[in-house]
């Protein structure tokens, strides 16, 4: 057992020289793999992260969002559907919300105004940090917002909210009600839409299609819908992503499966000279795989840390152009680092595995030339 | 020691290129002797050889050696049959049974002396450091302690040869085979090649050497000398 | 149709394990047809070198193969948000009737590809290599299944639509409902422990009388597997209630949740090691009359028999310890 | 020391920062309501359905709110031109074509 040891650990110790011979080749064989480790875990690592937070964080969001549809459009809700809905059965409580966007022109962003539960504090709002850090205002400056008639509203930022939260809050203004319709011109018994609190959980579904039966123009949106939307929000496009990056993998698995079936004349006529001195074809079949195992692991794990660096600790700054687009706010949220086992699973079945299955064969070949070859070929 | 019964070698097989490298080739070599296997380039040294070596096996006929013992191998009153093993226990005999010498040295460029003269020794699995001392001393025999750590392509083609020397002695093997050895030598250098065969034959290993270099072939130290030619022993 | 990461890794491992197979297997035709370990023609020479080829190839797919089989149940496991009603692998599984197939033939290729390499290994410690006929002719049985295997799971997940209402381990799993799983879900504890138990000792007794009489190998063989077989059964029936601490609750994929400490992978290594092993120790068993194998059969199958009873004895010590140490009682329930 | 034995080294020193970066991420989301404390205040504060990830057009911003058309409304003919657009998916209800219609 010891021996079986001693002998992998002579080959391994060979395969570095051998490794270490061809510094430049090798480099830049890892590097290549450390950076298509390196991409495809930053995304997976980041779809994930941002899933796991949106389904922590909205599993307190309301239970029912009900909108009303017009002409295809999203529009206003009368106020005196809040009663119907409220008398049905297993409803707990139906409030009216106000939120709309706000663009400003002058540093050409979208802000997200919403009215809390309480009504607000007039003629004060509460920024975001995204809204504060575009338009350079702190605690206590003034913010006017331009009103639907052209008229200036004056409001002074009471508080900016932390940047921890910057995830949900940070193209957010909290303002309040009377601010809000003045700024849009919402009649009174108008609402944005409506959340409905539901007694039981499991009744939500019900409930749903009551309200959709005594009001065919609303649209029920069901918590459970909205967080299977940030469950799946990515699957379908990072699975996408992934499959562009497969690209970038199967470019890579060519050359890495060009330069495990082109062996250099130099290594060829070593792997020779080790067959004539002893080595046995699994000897060297050996040989080749921590070749392939140094090779891929090192790259593997490299890129992993990186990834984890790039995603968690420095925040992604090179999905910032992608995830940015035309914005100009662009919320510098701080993920929490959810990782387990198996994204490096899937990772490792992404990378490590085609590049092994790409040098099995080009590895076995060369790995049994004739032992004889060295002194035939003179 | 070995027998080489009857043995053809056919390269091709079947094809238009067809080519008989050994035609029914009879020898029988005596142990801890000097035999040296002379003939014109083409006519089957090598591939005998390579054959008598465990390096290939034979299309047909038989080799039989003494004096060896692998395990999984049965032995029938002392002799092994090498002819129809699979290649994984031909190269363990081969590894224990013989250390080849070739004229190109064959050394790993890039690697240092110590490391190339303790490459066959690595998939036996005995311990490093066993192997290292082992390597030392023998280094320090042939003069070229001094050069330990040096990357072999530095070396002088006598330095290189007796390099290779070494690496075959590594793994303490009864039998020598050496494929013309000398070719890339001068007759300085080639006699003393031959001083070393004969210390390496008085500690009593059996020596097989392929040459048609005349500083070989009438060398005093050789205890026969056997001709071929188109495949066949012809003396 | 889902284009979930892990989806994609476990296309890509299927793709990648069947394309692989079908090449070995075209040499394992030839080698069966071709085979003179006494010629030293070029193609016998050439054969020979392509055993190692496949020896590589089937160890690398043993490998994937057992990574493949936990990624399976883990995306399973992570998918079940996007179908109603599911809680866990149990129902994502249920969600089409290709789920379980593929999750039986998963566990079932695994070990085939195990025994492969025990018979491969026994193979090539002997000079003549005397059972390169049984070991290729195994490769052309297991082929099929892991095209099957591959078939099934592209099947299962081309299938996958989100919003599917599906059952989820709680009414599958449970004692109400009738179908096998709920059956045994269903069995008394204490006589299913009997039963977990007793199938223990006998594997254990059975590989005693192996190691010391050398007789019995099928006896082992099939023990080893029935042990797995009613361990896994025991998983479900009881085991896993000491997990969750909940009467009702029987699902042999929860455990496998971080919740529960990973505690899944760790007695499912120990079974899967298990029953490797202990079938490989009965068939080497078989293999013991053949003379060139004589010197080295022996000391591969004990070693088998060692590592089959140390893994079954892992799985059983680890259950009764968190039996005996959870204060949670089941019976009475 | 071998050169085997630096590289197990290596080896060795990588595993431990990816234990590290594991015991670090199982140490920040151990206690999920205590980490995100602050943000679910605010989602029961406002009643938020959406994270603000992508703040270029309001199907972004909210797309668990949004339409299938939404896209398509600030122009008929217009073709989704925000690059945030191409990476997240519709909304799960209308993705599906399925319930409450």
């Amino acid at each position: 057992m010891n021996s079986r040891i001693e002998i992998q650990r002579n080959i391994l110790d060979f395969t570095l020289s051998s490794l270490l011979r061809r510094k430049t080749k090798n480099a830049v064989l890892m590097v290549v793999f450390t950076i298509v480790v390196f991409m495809l875990a930053s995304i997976i690592f980041f779809t994930n992260a941002v899933k796991r937070e949106a389904v922590a964080v909205l599993q307190n969001s309301p239970d029912i969002v009900v909108q009303r549809l017009s002409a295809g459009r999203h529009d206003l809700i009368p106020a005196d559907y809040i009663k119907t809905i409220t008398d049905m059965k297993g409803v707990v409580s139906v409030k009216g919300r106000h939120w709309g966007y706000y663009f400003e022109p002058a540093a050409s962003a979208n802000f997200t105004l919403v009215v809390p539960d309480d009504g607000g504090e007039e003629g004060r709002i509460v920024a975001g940090k995204g809204v504060s850090r575009t338009m350079r205002a702190g605690d206590g400056d003034i913010l006017p917002l331009k009103s639907y008639k052209g008229e200036w509203v004056v409001l002074s930022i009471k508080g900016v909210l932390k940047s921890d939260s910057e995830l949900v809050s940070s193209d957010l203004i909290e303002i309040s009600e009377k601010d809000f319709r003045k700024i849009f011109g919402i009649p009174k018994d108008r609402f944005t839409d409506l959340s409905v609190t539901v007694r039981n959980p499991k009744e939500t579904l019900t409930i749903a299609k009551k309200i959709k039966d005594s009001f065919p123009d609303t649209r029920p949106i069901l918590r459970s819908e909205v967080l299977r939307t940030y469950d799946s929000l990515f699957n379908w496009r990072s699975g996408l992503l992934l499959i562009i990056a497969a690209g970038a993998v199967l470019a890579f698995i060519i050359f890495a499966f060009d330069r495990a079936s082109g062996l250099s004349a130099e290594e060829r006529r070593e792997i020779g000279i080790l067959k004539a001195i002893g080595w046995e074809t699994s000897d060297v079949i050996a040989f080749k795989f921590w070749e392939g195992l140094v090779i891929s692991l090192s790259s593997f794990m490299a890129g992993i840390i990186l990834a984890y660096f790039h995603v968690f600790v420095a925040y992604a700054p090179l999905f910032e152009p992608v995830l940015k687009g035309w914005a100009v706010l662009y919320p510098e949220f701080r993920l929490v680092p959810f990782i387990d086992p198996f994204q490096i699973a899937t990772l490792f079945f992404l990378t490590v595995l085609p590049y092994t299955a790409a040098t099995i064969i080009p590895s076995w070949r060369s790995a049994v030339v004739d032992p004889d070859q060295i002194m035939r070929s003179q | 020691m070995i027998s080489v019964v009857d043995v053809r070698k056919v390269f091709n097989a079947g094809k238009a290129n067809e080519y008989i490298a050994l035609d029914g080739v009879q020898l029988d070599i005596e142990k801890g002797r000097i035999t040296v296997i002379k003939g014109p380039s083409g006519s089957g040294k090598t591939t005998l050889l390579s054959v008598i070596g465990c390096m290939a096996r034979p299309s047909s006929g038989r080799i039989r050696l003494s004096g060896v013992s692998v395990e999984g191998i049965p032995d029938d009153e002392g002799y092994v049959e090498t002819t129809s093993l699979p290649e994984r226990f031909l190269t363990q005999i081969r590894r224990k049974t013989f250390g080849f010498i070739f004229q190109q040295y064959n050394l790993v460029a890039g690697m240092t002396v110590i490391e190339n003269v303790m490459l066959p020794a690595y998939p036996t699995g005995e311990a490093y450091s066993a192997v290292r001392n082992r390597a030392e001393d023998l280094l320090k025999i042939f003069g070229l302690y001094s050069r330990l750590d040096a990357k072999v392509q530095w070396l002088s083609g006598g330095e290189s040869q007796r390099v290779s020397i070494v690496r075959a002695l590594i793994n303490n093997p009864s039998g020598i085979i050496a494929d013309e050895p000398t070719a890339h030598l001068d007759t300085k250098l080639s006699s003393e090649f031959m001083n070393i065969i004969e210390s390496l034959n008085r500690e009593g290993r059996t020596i097989i050497i392929a040459s048609h270099d005349p500083v070989v072939c009438e060398s005093s130290v050789i205890h026969r000398v056997v001709e071929m030619r188109d495949g066949k022993v012809i003396r | 149709m889902i284009l979930h990461p892990a989806i994609i890794a476990l296309y890509l491992s299927s793709f990648i394990s069947v394309a692989l197979l079908i090449y070995s297997s075209s040499f394992a035709a030839m080698i069966l047809r071709k085979w003179d370990i006494g010629s030293g023609s070029e193609l016998q020479l050439s054969l020979e070198r392509r055993t190692y080829l496949i020896s590589v190839i089937l160890s690398y797919l043993f490998f994937f193969q057992f990574l493949s089989l936990f990624l399976f149940i883990y995306t399973a496991d992570n998918l079940h948000n996007l179908f109603t009603g599911s809680m866990c692998a149990a129902g994502t599984l249920n969600v089409n009737q290709y789920g379980y197939p593929v999750l039986v033939l998963k566990i079932v290729n695994f070990i085939l590809a195990g025994v492969w390499l025990i018979i491969n290994r026994i193979d090539i410690s002997a000079h003549d290599y005397p059972l390169i006929k049984n070991k290729y002719s195994l490769l052309l049985f297991v082929a099929p299944l892991m095209i099957a295997e591959s078939a099934l799971q592209t099947a299962y997940f081309m299938g996958l639509n989100a919003d599917v209402i599906t059952s989820c381990c709680g009414s599958l799993f449970s004692s109400d409902s009738t179908n096998i799983t709920s059956e045994i879900a269903s069995l008394p504890s204490l006589q299913a422990k009997a039963v977990f138990y007793i199938s223990m000792t006998l594997t254990l007794a059975a590989g005693i009388v192996l190691c010391y009489k050398n007789k019995g190998g099928l006896l082992f063989s099939i023990l080893s597997l029935l042990s797995f077989v009613i361990s896994v059964a025991a998983l479900i029936s009881f085991i896993s209630l000491y997990y969750y601490e909940l009467p009702t609750h029987h699902c042999p994929f929860c455990i496998l949740q971080s919740e529960y400490g990973y505690a899944g992978y760790y007695l499912y290594l120990t079974l899967l090691c298990g029953v490797v092993t202990g079938i490989g120790a009965g068939i080497a068993g078989r293999f013991s009359n053949i003379k060139s194998l004589a010197p080295v059969i022996l000391v591969i199958q004990k070693k088998l028999i060692i590592a089959s009873l140390l893994s079954y004895g892992i799985f059983t010590a680890i259950v009764t310890l968190k039996m005996i140490l959870s204060d949670f009682i089941l019976e009475g329930y | 020391m071998r050169r085997p034995d630096r590289f197990l080294f290596y080896i060795g020193a990588n595993i431990f920062i990816i234990a590290v970066m594991f015991i670090h991420s199982f140490a920040a989301t151990r206690n999920i309501e205590q980490v995100f404390a602050k943000k679910i205040e605010l989602v029961k504060r406002y009643g938020l359905t959406d994270l603000c990830i992508f703040t270029e057009a309001r199907y972004t911003r909210h797309p668990s709110q949004a339409d299938l058309n939404t896209p398509f409304q600030d122009y008929p003919l217009s073709f989704e031109h925000f690059p945030s657009g191409s990476i997240i998916s519709p909304p799960e209800h209308l993705r599906l074509g399925m319930k409450n219609e």
